[in-house]
């Protein structure tokens, strides 16, 4: 047998992500205790996130927004040909991420995941490698379309652009992780357009059927490109769908990262036990055009959009943590300065990069020896 | 007498037949209020309402069978798919079903079906925006495959399309779209499924090709005449299926040169066809090899300006090179 | 436009199947009356189906049920190249078409359902001359397999082997047939394997989102050929899958041939008011191999079908028109003979009848001029 | 070495390599319990349980995609489309994914994953259960195709494809399951992919063909040597994709006639790429004509014997006709 025969989709070390689950919450303690914040408090400790845990996913959600303003910037610049906008799943993202175990667990993200693959170990210099289609891009060395996700070392299996493809995917490496009793996770995530294809029908069937390890994670922004969700389906939770295959439909509010991350949990959990699957429904928005070749206006109003925004959720982390005494303005302020000068750099550093060299676009076909 | 784009012409044309037949109904993703990602039907759900504007679920096979369905029952579906790489879904609606219902039920049933799909590369569309996909279509009895380069075919091939009782696969090259204008007759006309058509008269070398192929090698053609006096006939074959064997040979036997062109996956694209078709008819009219040009065996067009132009061209002027060696074999 | 374009799937006379929907019970009322009948009666009752209904639709599950005895017996004889059996599938097959209206409705049939297309009118004739491969099949003249049923003129649409592929015909049928603002109902017939297939979920997904007039009637008999409905689904019932559809989805005993008819005049008459379309799934069973190429043996014991043997579908319906004081032993003898004969009849007369001229295989390919 | 047919041959190999690596899988429909529908999995499931031997949900897209997933997670699976008519529907996951993945992830990533699929017709199986596939599937960069047409061929490229590292498209023709018997070497031994075999050594004609009709080719050539001293050379082509061209080449150079016969569709047909090929690379060579036979450009072989016969056999005895009149040309 060939040597590059995956024996698994992932070789890299463990560690990251939610490492620390079981880490007790230390700093809060300190925090001033209102009604509401309270409630909040006791939330975070049902569910075992330290305060560290918390600024960690508040700054991954920093640095998705601040990636795709950048990347914004850059394909209004002529730099970047085509960028896909995240802001506004940050929330979703991150939470529904935090919960899976970078270099363990194994992540089929599509497109829009930007804060997915941030917080599975890719850095804002790869994002931007991609942006560019450099020789160094990790996901496909400048092959494929920006944010078209890859990389065997973190475990992110790669994507293409037909939309739901992965979900059969999911599905079989969570049957190859069982069979072989692996100690791992399988998450996928789509929009709810992804939902009407038949392969996301066939994908969730076999993994109901077998009681795979795997998660299905819908970001339902309420539109695919301009085509609205009742056009889309006769339901109003996509969560509803999952009765047609035997296992949890779970509604979440995907702006709430801490929802998002609550909800992912008890799904993990549930897969490593060998319960099965669960299908998780984010509700959320997308701030953005579809990608930078959309017009968004031909089929939204600005009000909508607008009003949207009075619910951003990194705003709204952003406000939990100043609640919970973890965060105030200055050190918001500071932090955004941080985060920017990384991803400038990034920016930076991606374009100076090497270009990929033409010769090889003939390779990689077949195996070589 | 109009000078139109691809993306105006297709869009007039089917905006007037629209307005004249009101069985056409047009389905696919993002065609109702946002007008079609290519803008090829920007304004018709506002004019002809939702009924007959129909946006769809994300679903491919679902745009293909429904559309079936309605074929079937006095309705004349125009479904759009919105990239034709993502056109795979529907292969076996297209395949078992819409191409062989007239067949398998004896003539008693058959289904006016056009499927429209925007193809081809060069526009920076990477691996899943880029493809040719009318070797897979052309190798289906029961499917007619057309592959307009200019407006004014376009618009004729269209209103053929439209009016045909069994199926027709249309493809739209993406580059076309903006890149090439030409003139559009006012007056209703329609441009038969099944002719190729010569867009560039010639003595010395046959080319055949079609999509934006086609204009390169056009433009390849006036340069050789230009500066060698080389005089190309550029054929375009315009429909894969049927494929327009007289018109191709009879060039063929005229220049006795034949060269075939395609931005295709050359192996078992549509271009062995056509090679195939001039060997077994028209070999011993031959003054030289026949030659075939197609894309490289790769999995697609890659994103990266330097990849995709590779693919392309894979040494420079490579068109230029071979129909002059050709021309002076 | 070509003059063969559709105006309609069916061009038939209208008339026939329960054109009689809305008659009233009379025979019934001099049958003895005990606590149980008294139950069956005030159904039947509710129901609106006369006497002679119930004969006819007995009649047509006799008919079905004896063309596959008839055409088993053509296959082992050699005649008979390839044949799928519909026994036991004759109740939920009648219940359902029979509140269809022939040469008005519209009929998406799958390759077991002889007693639908009975009802549909086909006539046992049409029936063997497809079985024999004869040049006057009305279905394909002998190029399809047996039992892939068409018939413009029925108003039954063509059918292929693959499966699942007609659910999204059905659903733009139903699109034209609302479009155009007519009077008529569309049903699609279909295994419990075939909701496996991404084809089911994106037609029903269509119908669901256009409230459309179309019934799914699923005959879940709990194999496709030897997959058990446990490897098919992780649900107990195909009918919780409407969930994910925003329609309802309804369980009935597909061998209680009124139940059927009852669940299916009720998802007809919503269809028909615009309600949109229903899933009924029949709960039944097969009694033979999958085909004449199957050996059930090797999946199912013998104990299960003998088992399944005592609900026989046709026996109950007997027994029930025997209680309600429609039939008795003798008739029903009288009854098998007389269909026997007619079956035999059309078994001579198909066999009998001339075959396809081999040079008409390159026909019908487009159209002809 | 043992006799066997084809069917015993596969079950064979298919049995011994999941007895001897316990990261293959098998997975499709009635492949458990039943064995499959020809039987290639016959006594699996008791013996290599249910996680090894997997009954499917009726959806090729979603047997194909699963089977894409655990190749990516260090199971070798081998996925059967109960009868090659039926894989359509997977088309998508064939072409987009399992044939980009190493590509579009610049070799990252691999699918070691082997689809088997019975094809062909003349075995009563109408429209649907005839097909001839080869030719989508030959077009598709990042995909292996074969067509082995004795067991000897069978076995051993099915070893070749269950340890190549890529995607490999296994057809097996369903008229030589039971019809062709053959010798098959007891120890292990693999046959390349990608690699022609010539089948019967001849010096007047070469005739380049596969699946059954290599076997109706032999069968004529025999009869030829017997009635008429002609000796006609029979390349087996074996793999579709990669195609051997320099086998065939060199046989075509040898005896300078060259005809390619196929069961499928002969329009855009893998013929047509052997056909051009042929052409391309040795027309100076050719004291003949090329002559190609496909199939009938309809939508496939009808169900009634006299309908089907003609498919097959368009004219009696067309075959040893044809051959006859090219080596006298
Ligand atoms: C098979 C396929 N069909 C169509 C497209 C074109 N397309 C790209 S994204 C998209 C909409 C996806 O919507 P959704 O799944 O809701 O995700 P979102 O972009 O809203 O996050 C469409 C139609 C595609 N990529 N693949
Ligand atoms: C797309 C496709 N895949 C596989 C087959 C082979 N096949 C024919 S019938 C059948 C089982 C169908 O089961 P079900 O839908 O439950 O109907 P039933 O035969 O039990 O009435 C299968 C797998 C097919 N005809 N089409
Ligand atoms: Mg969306
Ligand atoms: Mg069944």
């Amino acid at each position: 047998m060939s040597t590059t025969t995956p024996d698994a989709a992932c070789d890299c070390p463990a560690g990251g992500g939610s490492a620390s689950r079981s880490k007790q919450n230390g700093v809060l303690d300190s925090a001033p205790k209102m009604a509401v914040e309270a409630t909040r408090q006791s939330e975070i400790d049902t569910l075992g996130l330290s305060g560290e845990d918390l600024l960690s996913m508040h700054r991954f959600m920093v640095l998705a927004r601040l990636i795709d303003e950048a990347a914004i910037r850059q394909n209004r610049q002529g730099k970047a040909p085509f960028v896909i906008p995240v802001s506004c799943h940050e929330a979703c993202q991150v939470g529904t991420a935090w919960a899976m175990r970078r270099g363990q667990d194994i992540w089929l993200p599509y497109y829009r995941d930007l804060a997915v693959v941030l917080v599975a170990g890719m850095t804002a210099f790869d994002v931007f490698l991609g942006i560019f289609s450099k020789a160094g891009d990790p996901t496909s060395g400048g092959r494929q379309m920006p944010a078209h996700w890859g990389s065997r070392r973190l475990g992110i299996i790669t994507g293409s652009s037909p939309i739901g493809t992965q979900i059969p995917h999911a599905a079989g490496i969570a049957y190859a992780v069982k069979f072989r009793s692996e100690d791992a996770v399988v998450a996928t995530w789509f929009g709810e357009g992804a939902t009407s294809e038949g392969d996301w029908h066939e994908g969730l069937n076999f993994a109901g059927i077998h009681k795979l390890p795997v998660v299905f994670v819908c970001e339902n922004n309420h539109y695919a490109i301009s085509v609205p969700q009742s056009k889309q389906m006769a339901v109003e939770n996509v969560a509803d769908r999952a009765a047609g295959y035997g296992f949890p439909g779970v509604v979440v509010d995907g702006n709430d990262v801490l929802a998002s991350y609550a909800a992912m949990k008890r799904a993990v959990e549930r897969a490593l036990s060998g319960e099965g699957p669960t299908l998780i429904e984010c509700k959320t928005y997308r701030f953005q055009p579809h990608t930078s070749d959309d017009d968004d206006r031909t089929y939204r109003t600005r009000e909508e959009v607008e009003e949207a925004r009075h619910h951003d959720p990194l705003d709204r982390f952003s406000a939990d943590l100043k609640t919970l005494g973890l965060m105030d303005d200055a050190r918001i302020e500071s932090l955004r300065a941080e985060v920017k000068a990384e991803v400038d750099r990034a920016v930076a550093d991606a374009w100076a990069a090497p270009d990929p060299d033409p010769a090889t676009v003939l390779r990689y076909v077949f195996e070589e020896d | 007498m109009a000078q139109k784009n691809v993306v105006t012409a297709i869009h007039d044309a089917l905006h007037e037949e629209m307005a004249a037949d009101d069985r056409i109904v047009v389905l696919g993703e993002d065609v109702g209020v946002r007008g079609g990602v290519f803008r090829i039907t920007q304004g018709f759900m506002e004019e002809f309402g939702p009924a007959r504007v129909i946006d769809t679920p994300l679903a491919e096979a679902g745009i293909v069978g429904v559309a079936i369905g309605m074929a079937l029952h006095g309705l004349l579906p125009i479904a759009e798919i919105e990239f034709a790489d993502f056109i795979h879904p529907a292969f076996d609606q297209i395949v078992s079903e819409a191409a062989r219902i007239r067949y398998r039920s004896n003539n008693d049933f058959n289904v006016p079906l056009v499927i429209r799909a925007p193809w081809g590369g060069g526009i920076h569309g990477a691996l899943y925006h880029s493809q040719s996909i009318e070797a897979f279509y052309g190798h289906v009895p029961g499917l007619k495959v057309v592959v307009p380069s200019t407006p004014s075919d376009a618009v004729g091939m269209l209103r053929t399309a439209i009016r045909d009782p069994d199926p027709v696969l249309f493809l739209e090259h993406k580059k076309t779209y903006r890149a090439i204008t030409g003139d559009v007759l006012d007056e209703p006309y329609t441009v038969p499924i099944g002719v190729a058509d010569v867009k560039r008269e010639g003595e010395d070398l046959t080319v055949v090709a079609y999509g934006f192929m086609m204009h390169t090698c056009l433009e390849t053609a006036t340069r050789l005449q230009e500066d060698h006096g080389i005089s190309v006939e550029v054929v375009d074959a315009r429909s894969i299926s049927p494929l327009d064997k007289q018109t191709i040979l009879s060039s063929v036997r005229k220049t006795g040169k034949a060269m075939v062109v395609y931005e295709d996956n050359r192996t078992y694209g549509a271009g062995a066809e056509i090679v195939a078709t001039i060997a077994e008819e028209a070999m011993f009219d031959l003054d030289g090899p026949i030659v075939r040009i197609g894309g490289p065996d790769i999995p697609a067009m890659p994103f990266a300006t330097s990849l995709e132009h590779f693919y392309l061209e894979p040494e420079p002027d490579q068109l230029y090179r071979r129909m002059l060696d050709l021309a002076r074999f």
